[in-house]
């Protein structure tokens, strides 16, 4: 019966067991270099002693995280919709990891290459969306319900310049295929789609921010008007699988940013799996530092940078490469 | 040889996703709370993208799960948090039997039509399928049918006006 | 499972005072009392409509200490730690305004150099408070960095105050008819150094924070409070002179030593957050001129009154002493019967002046921005 | 005290009268500029000539005594300061005076803590709730005293008038238009 089973299952079977250690990996680091970066910037050395003097520099902080979040009691509020309240962690982290198999870290490194990996990214992440509003309204807690709220308008609005400026991109490269996409791109950086695309770069970066909550555009989880928005609620592990999927949206965001815009793995000198980590963390890293340096904008604003700004400009990119293409 | 393997494992993930779309189905129309009958519409959803797959259509699967679960549903959920409906509302009560025969007659009949055109007149089927690429979609969609297509997204404009207007006119009436 | 949050017929009494009006699709939101943004046990019941505040209304008291009543029974030297309590940012101003109303109805002549001091140190005050202020506004605005940076200077002068008053916070250094402790050379040098300091880092704050985009969208026409509205409310402080009101009770009534200084009275007439945001960062400018000029010129002599006395006993009668706290005008209305303890003291928080302001302007506006509101109006709920 | 009708009294002024005297057991600094005794009835009149003459509400307390509820109202000016105080006499067995709320909202707060601390009630005040104390608060206001403990006018004020100002007299205008602190009030 073992040899029933296509190899190509056994395949994505190992890489979801690869991708999975993978991104919980990634939260380990990101934790640790969010909170080492915080400090940085706050002129403060951040987490410094945790555990035995021989791991230097707080190292063990995430691990002391993940540990008090495992072990906090899981609580579920009084008329609260206990299926859809505990559904609702496992609906955001679990897209996160489908997004992983199709991604090329490297240019022999990608579990499953189809035509359609863009799409199959956009579509994956776009079910957050309402695992976040899922969240907020079965916490039965009129802050989870205002962050859900938030989250949809907020969802839903940066999709859209965020799929026009993927299309400019799709335009240019005609696939959907991430591989060839990055594969498209030469190695040095100004054969990269960033010097073809900039505006496109930056619309996309915008839209990554906002769609994976992250500060300026942290709405849905406001913590000084709405305590903690949708996850105000979740204690332990759900609070952490939305603290993973954060951060998993944030690697999946980066890297899509890396392929489309920065050549992926492509790179002088260095093995292509390597260009695309720094790239990919380079990204990260910048997304940290807004994050510690800009205060919230406010609700209508935000939708405002969106429908006035980034899609009449998205649109506008758009056709721009629509005309350059066709000429 | 192996050819009948993998349809012995096509055949099972057939019934596998009719299964999630069944179950689904039913968690839409008996949930008595909204938002877990727009969970069952989701499962549903996503079945149904399976059912692609299966028929190597991924491209339509993905716009499935783009458009229909990430875009459609969340904007019902929306709506669902706007309108004050609860399960104390007009929708619950006792349901009497001749809604249930109504209700049943009307689930029924499209089956009967669907089933019988698919009796009638099967699709030819294919051990493997072949995956038709997105350019071709795209070429059928906007030179063969480019009519229907283009209706269709006026039908779209069309409903999006009209729940403007309805909601600010529900909201005048407050 | 009830989507209908509107009629949740349970709640405290304030919640069942706060009747939800007639609309039908509003929500009634609990802000508080444990609220990241509301800075201590401040609550407030919203009724909002989708992210419109329809109505608010503030409910206090979860910390009132009754320090009115524990002053009718305490003797005046043992009310001296109390009244610091009462705003725990700017503690000197309001442990001055108990001992000055004492000295005014006693008619105690305080040393010069005493006055001089207590200046330098309120002043000193006054900076760490609008600092905190800072912080913790742009945290309510999502910033998060701008606090460490508030904090580093903060602790800095709180390091040169505990040498000398030996409190960081509750401060309790003023004595009728002077001060506890004299100031020394450390004190100057510390300081003028943190002074010096203190002045490059203002051009920072504004490059890093006023100026930029994102900041100035949340905090620009946001809460527009006109000078007439601070007048009905009797809102004073940075909010007034954030209405263009240049009222400062050092300049307006002065007391002390202030009329020998020369410092400005900022005032911004956009009415608006930004306007009360401008006023307390050019304050803090305004202060560091006033401790400089006061350290250039400290007199020589006593530190307190050689006869000070242990025991107060003012004569009868009634005085209101006001003076400028960090958040408006601090008031002490003492009756005196002519025994240990005062007959009736009644405080003026300039806080519960300002937050009664709150319902009226925050009326309409979206919740990010009553948020932005109530941090501009920099409380401190007694 | 507070049945008496205002009599238009030419009140000498007092803080001329202190210093002229100078008698040590009354203190030389009161921190007002004109103050004065008003008959319940016509406080709102009163306040409305002060909201007419730019003042802002200070404080609105209250001071339990033999006689019964002083309500002390301090108002101050931003364009010309100078402090007024109103006193208003109310008795202990009906404590009741007419809200200031709609000429000063800002008093809404002031009066519902006077209501929360001494029983006062503010008659025509929109929302006279608990502020400050715990709404089940069982007993007798907190501020109130013990029989014994109470002093009377005499006691607290001593050389002061008491008698109410009419709101309309011309030295009440004249005062609340030209009271500065430039008068008396060199607090240093």
């Amino acid at each position: 019966m073992i040899e029933a089973i296509p190899t190509q299952f056994i395949i994505i079977f190992v890489g979801l067991l690869a991708v999975m250690a993978f991104v919980g990996l990634n939260a380990i680091v990101l934790v640790y270099l969010e909170r080492k970066v915080a400090g940085f910037i706050h002129r403060r050395p951040g987490p410094y002693e945790v555990g035995p003097p021989c791991f230097p520099h707080g190292i063990l902080q995430p691990f002391a995280d993940g540990l008090k979040l495992v072990g906090k009691q899981l609580f579920t509020p009084r008329g609260a919709d206990s299926i859809l309240f505990w559904l609702a962690p496992m609906i955001s982290i679990a897209p996160a990891i489908v997004c992983f198999i199709v991604i090329p870290f490297g240019p022999h490194l990608q579990i499953v290459n189809t035509n359609v990996g863009l799409v199959l990214i956009l579509a994956f992440t776009g079910i957050n969306v309402l695992a976040l509003c899922l969240a907020g309204w079965a916490s039965q807690n009129k802050y989870g319900l205002i962050g859900a709220a938030r989250d949809i308008s907020q969802g839903v609005a940066y999709e859209i310049p965020l799929l026009l400026v993927v299309l400019s991109v799709v335009f240019m490269t005609g696939t959907f295929n991430l591989f060839d996409i990055a594969d498209g791109q030469g190695a040095w950086p100004w054969q990269w789609y960033i010097f073809y695309q900039p505006l496109a770069f930056i619309i996309f970066f915008i839209c990554a921010l906002a769609e994976t909550n992250r500060n300026p555009f942290d709405l849905p989880e406001a913590e000084s008007e709405l305590t903690a928005g949708f996850h105000t609620e979740y204690s332990g592990m759900g609070f952490a699988c939305f603290f993973l999927a954060e951060y998993a949206y944030m690697v999946v965001a980066s890297c899509i940013i890396a392929i489309l815009f920065l050549g992926g793995f492509q790179g002088p000198v260095l093995p292509g799996g390597w260009w695309f980590l720094a790239k990919v963390y380079v990204l990260l890293l910048i997304m940290i530092w807004i994050r510690w340096t800009f205060p919230r904008v406010r609700f209508d604003q935000l939708l405002n940078i969106c429908w006035k700004w980034l899609i009449p400009l998205a649109v506008l990119n758009l056709l721009i490469t629509l005309a350059v293409i066709a000429i | 040889m192996e050819n009948l393997e993998y349809e012995r494992l096509a055949w099972a993930l057939l019934y596998g996703h009719i299964a999630i779309i069944v179950i689904g189905g039913f968690i839409t129309v008996l949930s008595q709370n909204l938002v877990r009958a727009l969970v069952g519409l989701i499962m549903t959803l996503f079945g149904v993208a399976g059912l692609f797959f299966l028929m190597a259509a991924p491209f339509i699967a993905l716009m499935q799960i783009l458009i229909y679960v990430g875009a459609v549903s969340v904007l019902i959920f929306f709506a669902i948090m706007l309108t004050s409906a609860w399960p104390g509302g007009d929708e619950s009560g006792t349901i009497s039997v001749r809604k249930i025969i109504f209700a049943g007659l009307a689930a029924i009949a499209p089956a009967i039509f669907l089933g019988m055109a698919a009796i009638l007149k099967p699709p030819p089927s294919f051990l493997i399928p072949d995956e038709i690429e997105v350019g071709i979609l795209g070429r059928f969609f906007l030179e063969d049918f480019i009519l229907p297509f283009e209706l269709i997204s006026l039908l779209l404009t069309v409903a999006m006006a009209g729940a403007v207007v309805l909601a600010f006119e529900m909201r005048r009436k407050k | 499972m009830n989507l209908d949050l509107r009629l949740d017929t349970s709640g405290d009494f304030y919640a069942r005072k706060f009747q939800p009006t007639k609309r039908e699709d509003t929500l009634i939101l609990n802000m508080g009392p444990q609220h990241p943004s509301t800075h201590g046990v401040l609550r407030i019941i919203l009724e909002i409509d989708g992210e419109y505040i329809l109505r608010a209304e503030p409910v206090l008291g979860y910390i009132h200490r009754m320090h009115e009543k524990m002053a009718e029974v305490m003797s005046y030297p043992q009310y001296l730690p109390n009244p610091a309590r009462t705003d725990y940012l700017h503690g000197l101003a309001w442990n001055w305004a108990h001992v000055a109303a004492v000295e005014r109805l006693m008619g105690l002549e305080v040393p010069e150099r005493a006055e001089y001091i207590r200046v330098i140190t309120c002043e000193l005050n006054r900076i760490t408070s609008h600092l905190l202020w800072w912080g913790a506004y742009l945290l309510d605005l999502g910033a998060f960095t701008p606090i460490m940076y508030a904090f580093d200077d903060r602790e800095r002068i709180q390091d040169i105050l505990q040498r000398i008053t030996g409190s960081r916070l509750t401060y309790c250094y003023y004595r009728f008819g002077g001060v506890s402790n004299d100031i020394d050379d450390r004190f100057i040098e510390e300081t003028r150094k943190q002074c010096s300091r203190m002045k490059p880092r203002f051009k920072m704050f504004k490059d890093l924070v006023t100026d930029n985009f994102i900041l100035r969208k949340r905090v620009e026409e946001i809460g527009e409070i006109p000078a007439d509205t601070c007048r009905k409310y009797g809102a004073t402080g940075p909010v007034l002179r954030g209405s263009g009101v240049p009222y400062d009770v050092r300049r307006a009534e002065p007391y002390s030593v202030y009329d020998r200084f020369d410092f400005n009275i900022p005032s911004y007439d956009t009415c608006d957050a930004m306007g009360r945001y401008l006023v307390r960062m050019d304050e803090m400018q305004e202060s560091i001129k006033i401790i400089e000029q006061a350290l250039d010129t400290l007199p020589e002599g006593d530190y307190i009154m050689p006869k000070a006395p242990k025991k107060p006993k003012p004569p009868a009668g009634d005085v209101y002493f006001a003076l400028e706290g960090a958040r408006g005008k601090i008031g002490f209305h003492l009756v005196s019967d002519g025994d240990k303890s005062p007959y009736r003291l009644k405080l003026r928080a300039p806080g519960f002046s300002n937050l009664s302001l709150f319902s009226e302007v925050s009326e309409g506006v979206l919740i990010a921005d009553a948020v932005s509101i109530l941090g501009s109006l920099d409380l401190v709920i007694p | 005290m507070s049945e008496e009708n205002a009599k238009p009294e030419k009140a000498p002024d007092k803080e001329k009268e202190v210093k002229k005297k100078e008698e040590p057991q009354v203190p030389k600094y009161t921190g007002y500029d004109y103050d004065c005794f008003l008959a319940p009835q016509e406080l709102l009149k009163a306040v409305t000539k002060l909201d007419h003459a730019d003042f802002f509400l200070e404080d609105v307390s209250c001071v339990d005594m033999q006689e019964g509820f002083q309500v002390v109202y301090h108002f101050d000016r931003f364009s010309q300061p100078g402090r007024v105080v109103l006193r208003v006499m109310i008795s202990r067995e009906n404590p009741e005076i007419p809200s200031i709320y709609d000429i000063f909202p800002g008093a809404a707060w002031h009066e519902r803590e006077c209501f929360d601390f001494f029983g006062v009630r503010f008659t025509g005040h929109p929302n006279l709730i608990p502020l400050l104390l715990d709404p089940e608060h069982q007993g007798p206001p907190p501020l109130l005293k013990e029989e014994t403990a109470l002093k009377d006018l005499n006691q607290l004020y001593p050389d002061r008038v008491h008698t109410p100002v009419s709101p309309d007299s011309e030295e009440f205008v004249k005062e609340i238009n030209n009271c500065s602190n430039q008068k008396s009030r060199n607090q240093s």
